[in-house]
């Protein structure tokens, strides 16, 4: 099925050699750095995680996403979503070979990452992170290909496929709640210890990948030759929506805490993000963005009537995406690091090499997504009985 | 089963080399391992040419490509030059995509019958595998440079360090070993396993799997876990590159065990279906450019044929034709 | 498993047979972390050892502008000067009072408490959080309580520079190399990609000569000793002295105990 | 007539893949009945001049060989290996790696392990090892090597009368080793001791003598397409003109004798002559050039030298310009790979160009010889023509790559383009089983006889699956292809596995659509089928 | 069309042969391997010129034992290895090895370059040597 990828349009043939010139932008940058250090980065001694680490975070939550597909059609037979679970499925495996790419990108030493399975730290929540982050990387490949292999077959999966998928609902959760341990953990960090890190990263987790997919299944009706169905897709919208309220309540839960409480430790870093800090404010409007741009998507899917519009779902899902990554991507990792545990504010910025490094990883991401999808439209769009013709006259200039 | 006794037969050839080259080791060896590789690598050069020069004088009659795209023909309609190439750069694609990136395995896939109709899945692990095998193979051979240039090519150095750039153990581990290993296992384990390839696998099939695995281990366990003196190995091999050999120093069982697999097999290679390595160059279906309309070919053994003439043809039916009311030649 | 490792290079040593011991079948690179039981190491005739290494910090005598401590340990340990606050790298520092031990002060602390500059540097707790976060074993804690740093084994994922409370530790942005004022041979110097931090001078205890810190302070008012020892010159401070610790709530078990 | 003896279709489907106990060289062939093809009557061997005319078939005990048989095919084999680099090379290089098995229709259909094309060689390379290289001099079975012994020749004609030459594998092969090229060197061996099957050499000793396959006479040929032209008159109201061996013509028309003789070919054929009437194309058929095939292909490469030759003869004593030819597949893998090089070079004909476009066809500048769907797909794409697709509304058509024309040629788009133009109901079928990939019919290279026709629904049954996969998706009921071996192989597979599915030449269907100058107003298409 | 193609034929043998035979017409390797110095001061006063085991198992093995007394070292605080011949020396590249082998340049360097060898030891551990100069 590999080779359905090598042809296409001039559009896809444009945007994959788009996505290929980014990445190599950031190849060649990457190879900077593994020459010159981190220190390329706008990372610090204070700052010790800065983009890269964020965007894995924030695409944790995309890969986890896929169980939003998975669990209505397989634990509750939502037909809608029988055509577009490979499609979650897929956008998963994009997401964690993303992630796990931005760990990588972020070690100071790459060469020694196989020193994770030599030396197994059970104690390390990195540790587990890797065995959960790989195990759902191969269940959702595993699943989406063996899926997506049988539709071009016209056969039905086989039976063993049903218990992989059960467990990949589990193994979801498992990603994001894993994921959210590395930072709920620290003792020192008061932003990140909190208990509800985990269902905070679960709720804009299931907003943000869903809101990519449905951004996917437009893109795919209007110029991919598949109509993933209304019905699947103002579903997806509604999971969107309620997922979005959650995480904004979190939010909130989180903000009151923190200011009622009026522990200082705890409330500097708020402060930090939504007012500025001793004259530092690097985040406040981006978090005034994602204050307004979530709170007016919510709004936008909330009611019926926008959110079967088109345009207004597009609008809503791009702005969900932007603010949950707003949030995810910046927000959450790096003002964990400010002010630091002695009260020393640096702030951050993230260097031009830094940035390209970081468009190649999602480049690379979108590449493999494109693929996946380009595959997947073949498949659905031989078996779902088109007619040849336009096809062939396509093929003749 | 009758194939499993090749299977067999097979490890019992690999070990009774291994148990030959100890002995060797043993019974001192220096005089054998002055003689012995200059003696595999002649019978590799040689054999290697006179089997190409064989098949080269064989003509190729007809041209005879198999075409898998659509061919050139009128100017508005879009060809595939790769695989049905118009033109020698074509041809040239063709042939290179074939040899890097085994372009016909890549299109393999796999037939069953489900619910009373075959149907065809998509199988790339034999491509992938294969081009995993060759390519680890390539960077182990050029990697070895090292033992054969002084100073050591920087190109060989850049390699080897690429291949050892994740940091296991040390002296690193090499991905090229690794992933050797793993393309041989996978062809090993599928000429063992499926059925149908068992049924067709030759004595020598395995044998060449096993001959190359050999060499793959002994030289994994010599780097990782019975080390030798480099020094004294680069030496040995600098010795033969400048016609000057000096035995292996302290040579270890190991290092012989890894020096007669590999003499086997340069050896033998020419004398085997290894030689496709040659082989494919040389394919009439593969290399040839499909303008055979175009371009009259010339067989150079065009041999006089027994015709039946038009003469002779109305000759026969010359009443009827007339009867017919057809032109005729000769009324 | 530890001896056996010994063995092997012995009998490899000794035999004629090199290539065919199979007791070294066993990789190198594939063995197991070594748990060293209690009350082993340090084999070193004249090493220092101890149940639990702790230090004091007198805050009375350590004066603010001072600095032997940290030239001292810089200079030994060969930390580099990149002179950006950025990539910093730092084993022994000095901050306010204020920002060492956040909470103890008040807005009526005396004059006394404000100037102070007391002396950080790792706290080698005795429940590091470090340790527990890190995925390769490459940050570990040695029986006498010293949390060590294996710079072979360390990947650069920075996850415990995230889990010190204490900033205690810096990462190597760049080659430190270029950066050191003067090489001191017998301490190996840091390559890029590598996290560090005071080591309370392992490999002087080892050699049996105090932290470079203590040797160095004029004042004396560091005092180096084990913890679990109740006859101990440091045991007999905290006894009869009034002491802090950096933000012991956390629970880490802080081991450098500032007196006032 | 055997499609009685033969087991239903789901009795067929129950296919065992897995192989024998014994090894393949212990596993004797068994000449099971609807299996394998009569063998070649004497009275065709000898008027081909071949060796050893007899009276046998191939399930008697004793062939009737000569004495000195073994000599004859290994002299025979030295031969051809100084001749053949492909047949050398194919022997040396297979690295049986088993890309090729599953790809035959014969194995996919049969499950009979030689049908893999990798063991179908090494039937014969056994032999090559045997007494050509020294490994299988010294080691014998351990080299895989074996002795030629009568056993051996039995399974070679079984094996090698079981292989359509359709070079399907040759598509997989990681070495471009292609079964057809020893296919067709095994059957001039076993041709070298007279074992030929009879559904190749009579048509090969008729086209030798008279033209064509069926052995028509001149009269013959006038009369049937002139009856053709009474059916066109019939359907459309126009009469058409039927040139004949005419000196003078521009261009000669050669076409299989199938498309003048046989339905559903000879609506392909009514095609033709109506839209070189409708262009006005100066052109003539031939009587002496009667036949586009080629069934020396399947017997050796002497014999399609000796029956190709009419063509460009012809083409000489007529004084045409150039020539075209009609829908065929083996007789266009003839034209396009071994005409010129075997009776070339056509230095007396033009370089073709079409009288009506005045498009110059590159392609054919050596051979002279244009492909009639590169012609009308110029014709078509420069407004040539007018169509009306939906006369041929009824027709839910799905297209048959032919394998010759696909792997030989590369014509995939030409023929498709003029479906589109001509047809509003177009589907493809799976894209494993189509262009370069596409599965022969199960009758090609001489097999498509009744005596082999449980082998024949075997071998087809990979196309016929896929019909029936459109069928049951898009409705479709017309199977559309390019050869004149198609027209006559595929009704009964069609009868067989899809029944319902009729099959037609794509120029039959351009006819349907083809809106003719002074034409009544059509009620039905060329079948007599209303639309 | 040409028949045999014995020109690109030809011309792809000689390219392989020309390949394959590199290491005999690269003709670099007419230098003699490396001597690797012992002329040091420190070994020159040392009675018994022997290093911890003997030289042809440190030829072959002194990175893995380095790596293992890395270990043991830094990991289990096992700083004493006793060599088979019962000497002890300290577990360390510079405190050890390199005092006698203080010239790495002839020593070391010569070996690993000669081999392809590179050991990333000296990125961070320090030749005494050469900090003096």
């Amino acid at each position: 099925m590999l080779e359905k990828a090598l042809h296409g349009s001039l559009r896809y043939r444009i945007w994959i050699a788009c996505l290929i010139l980014v990445g190599c932008a950031g190849f060649f940058f990457y190879l900077r750095q593994l020459d010159y250090g981190l220190g390329i980065t706008g990372m610090s001694r204070d700052v010790s995680w800065g983009l890269y680490i964020a965007q894995f975070t924030f695409l944790v939550g995309v890969a986890a996403s896929a169980v939003m597909l998975v669990l209505p059609y397989y634990l509750h037979d939502y037909k809608a979503f029988g055509k577009i679970t490979v499609l979650g499925e897929l956008l998963a495996v994009a997401a964690v070979v993303m992630c796990i790419l931005f760990v990588f990108i972020d070690l100071g030493r790459p060469a020694r990452v196989m020193n994770v399975l030599l030396h197994p730290q059970p104690s390390s929540i990195l540790f587990w992170d890797m065995i959960v982050l790989s195990g759902y990387l191969l269940i959702n490949l595993v699943t989406g290909w063996v899926i997506l292999a049988c539709t071009k077959k016209e056969i039905p999966p086989p039976g063993w496929i049903k218990p992989v998928i059960y467990l990949s609902i589990p193994w979801a959760i498992s990603i994001h709640t894993v994921t959210a341990f590395i930072y709920a953990g620290l003792p020192g960090r008061s932003f990140w210890l909190t208990a509800i890190m985990a269902p905070r990263f679960l709720a804009s987790a299931f907003a943000s990948g869903p809101a990519l997919l449905i951004l996917v299944c437009l893109i795919l009706r209007r110029w991919g030759r598949f109509d993933a169905g209304e019905k699947a897709i103002q579903a997806l919208a509604k999971i969107v929506a309620y997922a979005l309220a959650a995480s904004i309540f979190f939010v909130g839960v989180e903000m009151f805490t923190v200011f009622y409480s009026q522990i200082p430790e705890h409330m500097h870093h708020f402060q930090y993000l939504f007012m500025g800090l001793e004259g530092h404010h690097n985040l406040v409007a981006w978090m005034w963005i994602f204050a307004v741009l979530s709170i007016a998507a919510f709004v936008m899917l909330i009611l019926p009537g926008v959110r079967r519009n088109e345009v207004w779902l597009a609008l809503a899902c791009i702005a969900v995406f932007v603010s949950l990554w707003i949030e995810k991507g910046l927000g959450l990792v790096i003002t964990g690091f400010i002010p630091s545990p002695l009260g020393a504010i640096t702030e951050y910025h993230p260097t031009g090499p830094e940035i390209t490094i970081t468009l190649g990883v999602w480049a690379a991401g979108f590449f493999l997504l494109t693929v996946f999808y380009k595959i997947f439209v073949h498949v659905r769009g031989g078996t779902d009985g088109s007619p040849c013709g336009p096809a062939v006259d396509k093929m003749i200039h | 089963m009758k194939q499993s006794v090749n299977i067999l037969l097979s490890f019992i050839a690999i070990l009774a080399i291994a148990l030959a080259a100890a002995a060797a080791g043993r019974a001192d060896a220096p005089g054998w391992f002055r003689i012995l590789p200059y003696a595999a690598f002649g019978l590799f050069l040689a054999g290697f040419v006179y089997r190409v020069i064989r098949w080269a004088k064989a003509p190729v009659p007809f041209r005879i490509p198999a075409t898998c795209g659509q061919g050139k023909s009128l100017p508005w309609i879009k060809s595939n030059p790769l695989d049905n190439p118009a033109g020698p750069l074509g041809a040239i694609g063709r042939m290179a995509a074939e040899i890097f990136l085994f372009r016909s395995l890549f299109r393999n896939s796999q037939t069953e019958i489900v619910d009373g109709r075959p149907v065809y899945g998509s199988a790339k692990w034999l491509w992938f595998f294969g081009l995993m095998f060759h390519g680890s193979l390539l960077v182990v051979v050029l990697r070895h440079l090292r033992f054969f240039t002084e100073p050591v090519l920087p190109a060989v150095t850049g390699l080897s360090a690429l291949d050892g750039f994740l940091e296991i153990g040390v002296p690193a581990l090499y991905l090229s070993d690794a992933t050797l290993l793993a393309g041989l296992a996978f062809l090993f384990l599928r000429r063992a396993v499926l059925p149908q390839v068992r049924y067709i696998s030759l004595f020598a099939d395995y044998f060449a799997l096993l001959l190359i695995a050999a060499v793959a281990a002994t030289g994994l366990l010599m780097r990782h876990f019975f080390p030798v003196d480099l020094n004294a190995v680069k030496t040995m091999a600098m010795g033969w590159a400048t016609f000057a050999p000096v035995a292996p120093k302290d040579g270890s069982v190991i290092l012989y065990m890894h020096l007669c697999f590999v003499f086997i097999l340069i050896a033998w290679l020419p004398f085997s279906k290894l030689m496709h390595l040659g082989g494919i160059f040389m394919s009439p279906t593969r290399n040839m450019i499909n303008n055979n309309r175009s371009l009259r070919h010339i067989n150079p053994w065009n041999t006089p044929v027994k015709v039946h003439t038009y003469k002779e043809y109305e000759d026969e039916f010359r009443d009827k034709m007339k009867a017919a009311g057809l032109p005729v030649e000769k009324e | 498993m530890t001896s056996s490792r010994r063995d092997f290079l012995k009998i490899a040593g000794a035999s004629a047979l090199t290539m065919m011991t199979p007791a070294i079948f066993v990789p190198a690179w594939a063995k197991d972390v070594i748990v060293i039981p209690p009350g082993q190491g340090l084999a070193l005739k004249k090493a220092l050892a101890a149940g639990r290494w702790a230090m004091t910090v007198d805050l009375t005598k350590c004066t603010a502008d001072c600095t032997d401590c940290i030239a001292a340990c810089h200079a030994i340990h060969n930390v580099p000067d990149f002179g950006n606050p950025k990539d910093e790298i730092k084993w022994i520092w000095k901050e306010s009072f204020a920002s060492v031990f956040p909470g103890e002060q008040n807005a009526y602390s005396g004059e006394k408490l404000q100037k102070l500059r007391p002396p950080v540097f790792c706290n080698n707790c005795e429940n590091p959080p470090c340790v527990r976060v890190c995925p390769t074993g490459a940050t570990f804690q040695r029986p006498d309580g010293i949390v060590m740093m294996d710079y072979h084994r360390c990947i650069g994922c920075r996850l415990c520079m995230a889990a010190c409370p204490y900033g205690a530790r810096s990462m190597n942005y760049r080659d430190p190399r270029p950066c050191i004022a003067k090489i001191n041979p017998d301490f190996p110097t840091r390559s890029k990609g590598v996290v560090e931090k005071c080591n309370f001078c392992e490999e002087r205890l080892a050699k049996g000569t105090l932290p470079a810190c203590v040797e160095a302070c004029r004042q004396k008012a560091l005092t180096f000793g084990d913890a679990e020892n109740p006859r101990s010159e440091i045991r007999r401070l905290l006894k009869t002295r009034f002491s802090l610790q950096r933000r012991v709530h956390l629970g880490t078990g802080p081991q450098i105990y500032y007196l006032l | 007539m055997s499609l009685a003896k033969i087991p239903k279709p789901e009795e067929l489907m129950k296919i065992g893949y897995k192989p024998p106990a014994t090894a393949w060289m212990k596993t004797p062939v068994d000449f099971r009945p609807g299996t394998w093809s009569y063998a070649a009557a004497a009275k065709n061997l000898a008027a081909l001049d071949m060796p050893n005319p007899r009276a046998w078939q191939p399930s008697d005990s004793d062939w009737k060989l000569p004495e000195n048989w073994r000599q004859i095919i290994l002299d025979g084999m030295k031969e051809r290996l100084e001749k053949y680099r492909s047949f050398r090379l194919f022997m040396d290089i297979c690295v049986r790696c088993g890309a090729c098995a599953d790809k035959c229709h014969f194995y996919i259909g049969s499950g009979d392990p030689k049908n893999m094309p990798v063991l179908r060689a090494e039937l014969i390379r056994s032999v090559y090892r045997r007494y050509f290289t020294k490994a299988g001099m010294c080691f014998g079975t351990l080299a895989g090597a074996r002795d030629l012994t009568v056993d051996v020749l039995k399974e070679w004609f079984y094996y090698f009368y079981q292989c359509t030459e359709c070079r399907r594998c040759s598509v997989f092969c990681p070495y471009g080793i292609d079964q057809a090229e020893i296919t067709m060197i095994g059957r001039e061996l076993l041709n070298l001791i007279g074992c030929s099957i009879n559904w190749v050499l009579e048509p090969a000793a008729n086209c030798f003598r008279t033209g064509n396959h069926l052995g028509i006479q001149p009269g013959g040929i006038k009369d049937m397409l002139e009856f053709l032209a009474d059916d066109i008159e019939d359907r459309t109201g126009v009469r058409v003109d039927v040139p004949i061996n005419q000196k003078g013509a521009d261009i000669l028309f050669v076409t299989p004798s199938g498309d003048y003789f046989a339905d559903p070919g000879t609506y392909t054929c009514m095609g033709y002559m109506m839209l070189f009437h409708e262009i006005g194309l100066n052109y003539t058929f031939s009587t002496y050039a009667s036949e586009g095939g080629n069934f020396g292909l399947f017997t050796s490469h002497e014999m399609v030298k000796r029956l190709n030759a009419k063509i460009y003869a012809e083409a000489k004593r007529l004084g045409v310009k150039w020539i075209l030819g009609g829908e065929c597949g083996h007789m266009w893998r003839v034209i396009h790979q071994y005409m010129d090089t075997m009776n070339g070079p056509a230095d007396f004909l033009e370089e073709p160009v079409s009288p009506i476009t005045g498009t110059r066809f590159e392609n054919a500048r050596s051979t002279k010889m244009v492909h009639i769907v590169e012609f009308t797909a110029d014709l078509i794409k420069n407004g040539k023509l007018k169509l009306d697709p939906s006369r041929n509304d009824h027709i839910r058509l799905t297209f048959h790559d032919s394998c010759n024309p696909a792997r030989a040629m590369g014509l995939f788009e030409e023929p498709r383009y003029i479906i589109q133009k001509s047809c509003n109901h177009f589907y493809e079928m799976a894209e494993d089983t189509i262009r370069e990939k596409t599965f022969c019919c199960g009758g090609g290279a001489g097999l498509g006889n009744d005596e082999n026709m449980e082998m024949r629904m075997r071998g087809g049954m990979p196309r016929a699956m896929a019909v029936r996969d459109v069928v049951r998706k898009h409705g479709v009921n017309r199977l559309g292809c390019i050869c004149a071996i198609d027209r006559v192989t595929l009704p009964p597979l069609m009868d067989y596995w899809v029944p319902g599915v009729t099959v037609m030449g794509v120029h039959e269907l351009l006819a349907n659509a083809l809106v003719m100058k002074g034409e009544k107003e059509r009620t039905t298409d060329l079948r007599g089928d209303s639309i | 069309m040409k028949q045999h193609k014995w020109g690109l034929i030809l011309l792809g043998l000689a390219i392989f042969a020309i390949a394959v035979t590199f290491p005999f017409w690269y003709g670099k390797g007419k230098t003699a391997p490396p001597v690797l110095s012992l002329e040091t001061p420190e070994i020159a006063g040392l009675a018994d010129k022997k290093c911890v085991e003997d030289a042809v198992f440190m030829r072959a093995n002194h990175m893995k034992m380095l790596q293992a007394w890395r270990d043991e070292a830094v990991r289990e605080g096992k700083r004493v290895y006793t060599a088979n011949d019962g000497r002890t020396f300290e577990k360390s590249l510079t405190g050890s090895c390199l005092q006698c082998h203080s010239n790495k340049e002839h020593f070391c360097d010569r070996c690993h370059h000669y081999v392809g060898a590179a050991p990333s030891c000296f990125d961070c551990h320090i030749v005494p040597a050469e900090v003096k100069k």
